[in-house]
Parts: C-alpha cells; structure tokens; sequence
C-alpha cells in the first residue's frame, strides 16, 4: 500500500508541471483568455509533442493506455495554472469515448488525427432541461434510409468553439428519460444543420449553445451502439469527473497556500494578520478541508474502477465532498485576502471562480450526494429492536 | 408584545404603496434590467432618477434627517416601512453615501455654511457623493490611513491615495479622512474630515474592476490637490470622533431584511421553472431544504432588527448590538446569491456583459447569477469585515 | 409594534422568576430529581396558589385565558430554572386539549380540580412506530354498546408517573396513518388495563411506556368528537411546541452566560481564556445564535396563531430554527467549559442535556423543516426564463 | 499507487480475523453488552481479559513495542490492519495507558530494571495503569501543574491533586507529573515524571461521574505519599521532555476510523429499523444525506489516515499534522452519536442504568445513545482540547 507514483506518472507530472511554469504564468494566460478564440493553438501543438493528447488511447492504436491516476496527475498540473486549452472536454472525455466506442475504421480514421492535435472533438450531453442527468435526453435523431436527421438543443458545451467535431447524444427511442434508446453521432461542427453561439464563461473559459436543425449523419458515423451509448457515457463523464476533482485538487492547493502567504505578509494594526488566533484557526481549516479533498481523490483513483459500482460510489463521494471543499476553501480565501481577493486583477480571485465552476461540472455537490446515498443505502437490513418493547405493538 | 401596525402605520404603508406605483418609472426600470442582463454599470442617471423623485416629495429621499434640514423626520418604525416598500417593489437603491453617510457628518458637526451649502443638493439628488476612507493597505485598520493634508495659507494641500471608493466615477464630491498630524500619540489622533469637490485638478479616479468585471469601486489619486480650509469639517484632529459617529450610522439598514425577501421569492420562482431528474428543481428535498434554512434564517433576522427597532424606538439607541444585523445581514445575502446561482445548474457558467458576449444564452433568469455570487463575496468584507463585527461584538457588548 | 410584555404579563413573569429563585435553587432542584418521584407536589401546590395552573383555561371556567406569549413568560424562567414539575406535559398540553375540547358537564367536573392542583391529566399520544407523525395512531379504540375497549401502547409520556389522569389518543376509525379516525379518551391513570413502566430520562425528567389492555372506557369519557380529534390536537400540540421552544431560549440564556462567564474566569497559559480569539468569536455567535432563535420565538408567538396555516409555519419554523440554535450553543458551551462542562456535578451539563432533549420533543429539526417546507414551498408559480433560449426546447 | 495490501499483508490480516474468531471469548462480549444496555461501567475482568488474551500471542497486546521487549514489531501497515480488524470484530479496546502510553516512555528512558520490573505486567496485562497529567485548574495548559515531588533521602513525598484520571478506579500503577523544581525559570522545567504504586499509603482514588451518569474519570489525590527515588524515569526536571514524546504517541490511532466505519453501519441498520411518516427512516431525504457526510467525510479521513501511514512506513514520521487526525477523527465519533441518538427519535430520552431505572424500554438499539451523545462531548476536549490541536498545526505545520 503506498501512494508514490510509478517512474512514469512521475515523469508525466514533471513534464506538465514545467509546461505550466514555462509556458503558462500568469501574464501568458492573461493574454491568452483575452483574446477572441480563448486558447491558444500553439499550446495544443506542444500538447501533442509532448504526448499528452494521447493518455486515453489504447497502446494499439498510438495511445498512452492511461489510468485516472495519469489524468490527476495531469489535472492537478493544469488546475494550478488554470490551463484553459480543452483538454478535458476534447481529450478525456470526448478522446475516451472515441477510445471506448469507436469501431476499427472509425478509431483508425480518428484517434491519429486527434494524437497529432489534428482534431478536437467535443461531447454535446447537456440539455437546458437535464441539469446533470445524463440520460435525459430530448434532442432527437430519427432514421431514414442509411441516414438520421438530429433535431434538439444542447447547453454548456466546452471547447466546441475551438473543436473540429463534435460528438452528439441523441434519442433514438425510449422516453426523454429513460436510459435506453440513446445514440451517439459523430460530426463534423461545421456540418450544415449545427448552429453554436459561443460566450465566454465567468471563468474565462469557452462554451456554447448547440443548436441542431435538420443535421443529417450517416448511419456510419454512429459511436457505439445505436440505443446502448448509456452506460459507457456514464462512465466516461465519471472518469471525466474525476479528472475536474483533480483539477480541482490543484486549485484548492494554490487558494490555500496562497491565502496563507497573504496572511503572513498582510500586517493591520501593527501585526501580520495571520497572527490573529480566528485567522489561524480559519487558515488551519482550509488545510484540513484541503487535505481531506485530496484525500478522497486518492481513494476515487485507487478504486476498482472497473466495477461499475465502486466507481460510481468512489466518483459521486468524491465530488460530493471535494465540492464542500471548494465552497470552504474558495470562499475563505476570498474572506481572508479582504479587497485583494474581490479584484479580477489579482489571481486569486481566478483560481476561486474556476474552482467553483469545477463545482458545478458534471453535477455539484446535491447531484453526486444523492447518487452516492442511492448506492450505498438500499437494501439495508434492519436491526432487530424488538426485544424489549413490551405490549408487542 | 404586538407587532401589527398601528392604523397610522398602514395608512404610511399605503401611502408609500401608492407614491411608488405612481412615480417610479417604468422607463427607469426597463433600463436596469436591461444593464443587470447585459451585467453592465448603472449609469448616473439610474442612480439618481428616483432619488430625485423621492426628494421632491416631503424629504423621502432622506428619511432619517431631522425635519429641519428637510428630512422626513420619519419614525423607526416609519423608516422600516418605507425601506421594505421600496424592496418589495424593487426600486433601485439611493446610492447612501450623501444621504446615509455625510449629510448626518454635516448636520451634527458641520457649521452653518456647510449645512446650507451641501446639504440641499444632497437631499434632491443632484449632487452625488462617494466616500473616502479606505486605502491600500489599511483594509480594516482604518486609522492607519496615510493620505495627508498640509495646511498651507486657507487651504489644505492633500496627497495621497484612496481605495475601493464605490462609484466615485460618478461623484461631484468626496468626503475623506485625511492625516493632519502625522506626530500624534496615537493614529487615531491625527485625522480630520475634510470634504473635496472632484473636479478639484489633481485628483485622477482610476477603475478597479471586481472579479465579475464590474467597475463598481474606485481608486481616487490625490496629487497636490488645494482644498479650502472651509471645508473642513468640526475641529482639526477631530475626524476619527466622525468617523466613528458615521460608522454607527452606516450599520443601520444594513441587514437588507426586506431586499432578501425578495430574493428568496425570486429563489422559489427559479427553482419552479428548473428542472431536476423530469420534476421542477423545487421539488428536490436537498434544495428545498436550503431554500427553507434560508427562509428561516431570515424570518429570524426580521425580528432581530424588529427588536433592535424597538429598542431604538424606545430611545435606547441600537447600540454595537447592530454588528449582528451586519454579520448576519451579509451572511443572508451571499447565501441567496448561491443559492440562486446554484438553482441553474449549467447556466452558471456564462458570462454576459464583455466585449466577446454577444447574444444572451440561458433562461433569462439565470444570466449573471454567478457573477452576483462572486461579486457579494465583497458583503462579508466592507464596512469592517465580519472578523472585525465580532471583534466588535466582543468588546463591546459580551466585554471580553 | 412593539415586544414589550403587559402589566399582567409582567407580573406573571415576575412570579415565576422569584418562585425559580426562592423555591428552586440548584440544591433543592438536585434533591427533588433524585427522589423516587421525581417531582415535589408541594410545588404543584405553590402553582395552584400563584395560579399558574389556571393559564390555559378560558375565563368562564375560571381560567386566566393565556395567550401563547403567557405560556412563554412562563416557561422561559422554568428553563432558567430547569423545573421538572409536570406543567408542560399536564396545563400546556393536556390542560389545553381539555379547555378545547371538553364538553360543558366535563368542562365543569375537570378543569376546577386541575386549576386546584387535585387533578393532573398526562396526554399520551406518541407510539413506538410513529415517531412525531400525530396522524400515526394504531392504538385501538374499539365499541360496544356504551363501551369503548381500548389496546395498544403508548411510549414516552412524560409526567404519566405525577398524573391522575389521562388522555388517549386512540384509532376509532381509518387507517394507521390517516387523520381522519382519531378519538380522544379519558381515564383515571390507574384503571385496570393501564401500565406505567416509569423511567428517569438522561435529563432527569420522569417518563413512561404505557401499555394499554383491554382498557373499558365509557363513552362519556370520549373527550370532543369521535373520529376528529386530528385537528385539535395539532393544535394544541403546536402550542406546546411553542413552550417548548420558550423553555429552550431560556435555557440557551443560561447556557450562553454561563460561558462567558466562566471564559471570563477559567485562566490558562496565564491569562484568562477569553483573551483568546478564537474563543471570543465563538461566544459571539453563541450570542448570536442565542438571539435568533429569541427572535424566531417572538416571530412564533405575535403570528396569527388563530389561522391554522399561519400557525404551522411559526411553529415549525421555530422549532427547527431553535433546535439549530441548541445544538450550536449547547454543544460549544461544554467545548468551552472543557472537563469542567463534561461533569455531572457542575450544572452547565444538565442545561445542555435538557435543551438537547427538548430538541426531540414533538418532532426534531428535520421533522419541523420539512413540514415549514410543505407550506411554504408548494404551489410556485415557475419565473418564465424562455425568452432567450433559442431553438424552441 | 496502490492502496491494495500486498500477499503478506492479506496474510497477516487472515491471521488476525482467524485469531479473533477463534480466541475473543463470548463472555466477555456478553458482558460488554449487558452492561452497555445498564449503562454500566465495564469491570477490571471486561478491560483486561482480551489484552492478557493478545499477551500471549506475539505480543500482540502491544503492536508498536520494538520486539526486543515482546512488542509485536508490527509494520505501519500491519498495525492499521490490526485495529482494522478489531474494530470489525467489535473487541473491546485495550487501554492505552500502560501499553501506548507510559511503556514507550520506560524503553525510551527508563533504565534496565525500570524496564525489567515493568514492562512485562503492561505486555500481559496482569498490571493496570492510569496516567496522572491533568490537574484542576491545568486543563490544557499542563505545564501549570502543582503536585509537588520533594526528596527526602532515597524517596520522593508526592502532594497534591490529579484530575480526570480515565479508570484510576482499577489502577495498579500511574504515571504522573510532578513539579519537582518550583523556582525552574519556566514552569515547564520544573517537571519530572515519575512512576508511583497506587496501593501507596495516602492515595485516594475519588470518583467523577460524567453527565451519562458514568464514573470513567476520577480524582486521584496524593498526601504525603511516600514513593522511591527510582521511579523516577530519567533525569529530574526532565519530565516535561518525555511528556510531549508520549503526547506525540497518544495522538495515532485516535482517528478511530475502522470504529467509526462500524459505527455508521449500525446506524444505518437502526435508521432501517426505525419508522418515520410510515417508511423506514433511512428512506428520508434529510437523514440519508447526513449519512452519507458522514461516510464521506470518514472515507477521506481513512485515505488521509493512510497517506498519514504511507509517509510513516517510509520512515518520515507522523509529524504534528496527527493533530489534523486528531480534529477529524473526534468530530467524526461525535457527528455518529448523535446521528444515532437522532435516529430513535423519543426513544433518545429514557436513561438506563440509574438506581430509578427498573425494566428496559424502547427498542434494544435505543439503549443509552443519547448517553453516548452527552458523553462523546469529551473526545473533542481531551488529548488536547481541538482548539489546542489548531493552534499546534498553526504554528507546527502552517508557521503562522
């Protein structure tokens, strides 16, 4: 039992976390979200070199054959640089998607073009009436011939302004809600029938509507199997989840530490402000929350997670809990920094934000605490308490 | 033990009813929420025209000054009317810098001069002030400020810098805590209250923009700037004993009971039209449960200013019990803002309002719900942070 | 507007306080809790005397026709007090149910003798399984001629050990859970077919099981209409609620001085441990916490108390909001009086298990925040958010 | 990383479950059981026969002795499978006092015969001890302790009074602290630390009953007793140096994590059992998110526990952020007795065990959790109360 990482992990880490110090301090991305596009595409090209864009992919077809922990350890890099390319949207989750479903010709035709950052794909799940249920899904593909014609609206997606293709959950049969009779479609973003209204996110990050009118796929460019994409899109948004908590993780690391610094160099009334018992104690909480958050990253990523079970359980209690965290912690270091923590100038302030929109994605705090309790309190058996009751009621 | 109103008390409650329906614009309130959805600043005139409204009619821009300077000369209980008509109809708040701040400054330690000269403008809305006390680094210990004034023949010769001066963009003038005896034993000793017409050349307002991108606060740079001795106020040395006279009074209302009502209701209404797992989000036992926390929360809030009004009514005077309302008044406020934010889900996450938003997206209701959580972080940090209420708190009334 | 009590209610207040001053003393209160009984009757006598058994009464019978904030007036010093004496559960409850609900021959036969202080009625209305559902009733109630034969178990009646008589909620009709079917009886505590086992609770109060076999009540015992009782005793159980609350605040009054001051005095490390900041911030939200559930208390006892609706809302929102005030100050007064607070010598100990436990009475936090959210929270008109969604979802 | 135990480790845990289930005697589980529905104290026979059992099997009364004293010599990991399996198993703990406590201060800095004459009862478990520390008045800041030591010739005259003194009632033997240097320039130096045999003439054992009604704690008072010089441990004035390498001791394994995880699942067996609007409690919305904070927040204190251990294993030491386990693992027992005492409603109110309770009532489960409630109020009040804990990682780990 250890928690070190292998050579590899090891090497992974370094190589991510001299990109973000190198290639990606404050000033860099500062430029970077301000401009139109919101990323910027040489940062990709250094992406691919590096080999990054290939952690999801199987060792047959070029990939690093990645484990959760592989994107931690990547995760927790970018979130201390607040990285804003789409490597979460593009790579791990729509790149392992792609990984999990896509047939031989298809995945020969893709996963190279993506490896050399060639193409982006982003996933469309979200719908304005979902919230973070996956499987309501309104947006609709029906079949004519060799070809399916997708009608719908979808919300929130990342990275499809910077994406070549997109990847679209429809229903094929079954009610708005019901598991069965979803199917996803491969795209091109520029097809005729998608239409994206793209804004910046209060986080300085990308998104955008999807609108879908009369969008004809052909029955090739179905991912998966038609009806059955369910399953598979849970457990890859869940490995996805996990990655925004080790994204998350990282950014929670800078707001403490930072917020300490600040409190040690800060002086009011003659003194360091961190020599106030209720700043200390507060301070000593946000290491305690941070250490706790981190903590039930380590258990998400050393789960089974092959079991769909302990994955579930392992990914909803994790972001459950990391997302008390980041309520305590963000708003803390907020509190503590006083005025400095309320200016967009400062940095701090951007980790707060970022942190709480990580809060938010793929499910906050309600979503997973109700999933996790649906998990692990059925079927519990009641003890016996009869003994002693008398009157036999 | 009674808290119905009195007949005089209704028939003041319908008559502010009345004067709001009857005088406030719809044109003025087509133009906020326009700015709200596009999370842009209110302009001057949104921040004047009801106020100018409100004091042509008996003083109502100023329910607190006695009625010889023109005030309403309303009664404690008067006041909480008044304040929670204008919530419920959400007209747009009087900016309460001259009103709230200086003008009681003037009236209770100005001369005559100054009392004849500001305060009609501050009464009718067309003069508008901003308040200079912080500075960079003196956060809460305000009596560390640095920002000198010299006297130099009759006039004070100011330099210096002020922070985080709320919508001073805006302002004709600014009423600032100024160092005039650097020597004295104490910092608090040292500093007057001086009152600074804007256009003065030398001073230079700079925008900061808070972390939703919203320029609401200001640094105010003064270069040399030649202010005349006349508009010193009371004695030199003197200003802390004002500050802390203004203080007292800046607390009052600051609980904003009436205006989270409103905001809990507006909560509901979102959480009717989202939907969470095929039902409307307000069916959902972990939200409802929060909504009703806050519901609760604030009903007791009520009722803690009610007794510190009545205690106030009953001439004992609120008393440093008024940190509470503070503390708990922010509390509230952030709590609904993320309570909002959180009840779109997804639609949290765009930002209208910068030069790369260009079409609305979401539900109408949900635009800028983050940037109202993260911009009231600002609630629990000034006018003395909550670290620095309870400090007060335990001094002052547990004598710890 | 106004929170000032009347020259009555002043007076009534200011009895109550001396009798907890003069008569009740910590040493005499420890020598009454650990009697057999539990209780001493001769201060059922004094109450007799100074009236206060006649509070709920209306003025016809003698009664001094109490409004809610008499029954606070009272019961706040009885918590400063920690009296044990069964007002509560015999004048506030059953006392209540009787003047609401007794029939004029009963109303004369009954009320003189409790105003007296010869009679002393218990209400026994929570079973095993229904935790604070009132509408839970499977105690039977079935008739036979002029007879009602009543079975079933009643648990936790506090006082039954100090009464002369008793009230029975039993099922006449309906389903277990359904309000409609639910009669009240009365019965001499010592019937034949009547159990007490009497037992101390943590907060040295008495209460007991009562098993009930094959109980005979004659059908002029039944104590307002067959079947329709619900609605009265959710009434007067609210009312309780409302002294219950009024007992707690005065609890949370003692709990809160109580600290201060022995933060005041306790000194560590050379100083007294109020220097410290940390602690000095705790007492203050204890003061806080102390003053919003005061206020929430007021809000209980000005509201329409007459419309039922209006009612159940300050009621709930009450005693969920007090009971977060509870927990909160009770715990951090035993947390600051450190071992001193763990003891059962030192009295801090018994206020803090006494408010915990009024904490449980007629139903806990979660209990009294979900019924405020079924009233305050259904029938939402949905805000219209459509305007600018595009593509029709 | 890797969180799954190696072979040897699944071995060794085999072992360890086998050894309970074939050598943890049903009587004394019987007893133990008997006398929590009484609300009892446990007897000398119910706290020592599983630790004299262990004794005899590889010393595994005591896990962290090295093995050149009988200890087990277990690894980090061994030892957490250890109380892992323990607590499944729901064996009754073996005091710390003489094994955790005080024998790591004897083989540390006893002499050979301290270490001869004691440490084979502790390993046993025929000898009981109690640590005297505490004092009226001393409370967390022990160095203000007042129990003197004189020298007379080859003795030491020991005056004064200990306090809150766990099971002193069945004690053999207790170490303490005494002031032996009254004019010691800081009162920290004045200290020793001294074993003293509680049949002793002048010592009297009084009892403390807590507010479950439990005598678990006592005062210990000392009048002219008379104990020799060569039980001092170490050098005179040297106490205070051994005490804190004992506090650093006391402090692992506290987090109680395998208990607590036992603990939720009974409570959620009891919220099964118990009704609420005629469905099992555990089917209410507000309750089952309470557990699951709980379970969640226990998982995370698990994984920090372990990262805590991993750090151990490869020789860094625990360091003073044991105190992080500390706050956490207290918060947790405590979050658990009262979501306990909740879940059985009034059922939380009857007190067993008093001399007035004659029969059982309730549900059996319902027995005393409100009595473990009250009495768990300690756990963040003892060891050093948590707002001690704080300010330790504040200076210790943060540097503030």
């Amino acid at each position: 039992m250890h928690f070190e990482l292998t050579e590899e992990q090891t090497l992974l880490e370094n190589m991510v976390t001299a990109f973000v110090r190198d290639d990606y301090n404050w000033e860099t991305r500062e430029k970077i979200v301000k401009t139109e596009e919101g990323w910027k595409p040489e940062n990709w090209s250094k992406f691919a070199e590096l080999g990054l864009l290939s952690v999801p992919f199987s060792e047959d077809h070029g990939g690093l054959g990645g484990t959760a922990v592989d994107s931690m350890v990547v995760m927790e890099q970018f979130g201390k640089g607040l990285v804003v390319e789409p490597f979460m949207p593009s790579i791990l989750l729509s790149g392992n998607l792609i990984s999990k479903l896509a047939n031989e010709s298809q995945a020969n035709e893709i996963i190279p073009k993506i490896i050399e950052g060639e193409s982006r794909y982003v996933f469309a799940y979200a719908e304005p009436q979902s919230r973070f249920d996956l499987s309501d899904v309104k947006t609709s593909a029906t079949k004519d011939g060799d070809e399916y014609t997708l009608n719908g609206f979808k919300s929130v997606v990342f990275g499809a302004s910077m994406a070549t293709h997109i990847i679209i959950a429809a229903r094929t049969s079954g009610d708005q809600r019901s598991e069965d009779g979803i199917t996803l479609f491969l795209a091109d973003i520029k097809s005729n029938g998608i239409t994206l209204q793209t804004y910046p996110t209060i986080d300085e990050y990308r998104a955008s509507e999807v609108v879908i009118e009369n969008l004809k796929i052909s029955s090739d460019m179905v991912l998966g199997e038609v009806d059955k994409a369910y399953s598979v899109v849970e457990e890859v948004i869940d490995l996805a989840t996990i990655a925004a908590c080790s994204e998350a993780v990282g950014i929670l690391q800078v707001l403490k530490d930072s917020t300490i610094d600040y409190c040690k160099q800060r002086k009011q009334f003659g003194q360091p402000i961190s020599k106030n018992q209720a700043i200390q104690h507060k301070l000593v909480d946000m290491m305690i929350e941070y250490e706790q958050a981190k903590s039930i990253l380590y258990a998400a990523v050393t789960a089974d997670l092959s079991n769909a079970d302990e994955r579930k359980k392992a990914v909803s209690g994790a972001k459950a809990r990391i997302g008390q965290s980041i309520k305590f912690v963000g708003e803390s270091a907020i509190q503590l920094h006083g005025g400095m923590g309320m200016v967009d100038e400062y940095m701090i302030s951007h980790y707060f934000k970022r942190a709480t929109m990580l809060g938010v994605l793929f499910g906050n705090v309600d979503f997973h605490m109700k999933r996790f309790v649906g998990l692990t309190q059925s079927n519990i058996e009641p003890i016996d308490g009869s003994a002693t009751i008398r009157g036999g009621y | 033990m009674d808290t119905t109103f009195s007949s005089e008390d209704i028939a003041f409650q319908n008559e502010v009813r009345d004067f709001i329906a009857n005088n406030y614009p719809q044109s003025l309130r087509d133009s906020i929420a326009e700015k709200k959805r596009n999370n842009e600043e209110l302009s001057r005139e949104d921040l004047t025209t009801w106020h100018k409204i409100l004091g042509k009619n008996k003083g109502w821009s100023v329910p607190g000054w006695p009625e010889q300077y023109g005030g309403a000369g309303f009664t404690p209980t008067q006041k909480y009317i008044f304040e929670q008509e204008c919530a419920r109809a959400e007209c747009v708040i009087v900016a309460p810098f001259g009103p709230q701040m200086c003008a009681p400054v003037i009236y209770t330690f100005g001369n005559e001069e100054q009392k004849a000269k500001h305060l009609p403008g501050i009464l009718s809305g067309e003069v508008f002030w901003c308040q200079g006390y912080s500075e960079p680094g003196s956060g809460s210990d305000l009596a560390s400020l640095k920002t000198t004034a010299v006297k130099e023949g009759d006039h004070y010769i100011i330099n210096g810098q002020k922070t985080w001066t709320t919508l001073a963009q805006h302002a004709d003038w600014i009423f600032c805590l100024v160092r005039t005896n650097p020597d004295a034993a104490k910092p608090q000793e040292g500093i007057s209250f001086i009152l600074i017409d804007m256009k003065t050349p030398g001073i230079e307002v700079r925008p900061i923009y808070l972390m939703d991108g919203i320029n609401e606060v200001n640094e105010v740079w003064f270069d040399n700037v030649k202010v005349p001795a006349e508009n010193l106020i009371g004695q030199e040395n003197m200003g802390w004993t004002y500050a802390k006279f203004l203080l007292a009074h800046e607390r009052s209302g600051i609980a904003q009971v009436a205006r989270s009502k409103k905001a809990i209701e507006r909560i509901k209404q979102i959480a009717a039209a989202e939907m969470s797992y095929g039902e409307p989000l307000i069916q959902d036992p972990a939200f409802q449960r929060k909504i009703a926390e806050a519901e609760l929360e604030l009903t007791s809030l009520e009722y803690t200013e009610l007794r510190t009004l009545a205690k106030d009514s009953a001439g004992k005077g609120p008393g440093p019990e008024s940190s509470l309302l503070k503390i708990k008044g922010t509390d509230m406020q952030q709590k609904l803002t993320e309570l909002a934010m959180e009840a779109v889900g997804y639609y949290a996450n765009p930002h209208m309002g910068t030069s790369l938003s260009n079409e609305y997206v979401g539900p109408d209701y949900s635009t800028n719900l983050s940037g109202s959580y993260f911009n009231f972080r600002k609630a629990s940090i000034y006018g003395g942070s909550n670290e620095i209420q309870r400090n007060i708190i335990a001094k002052m009334v547990l004598g710890l």
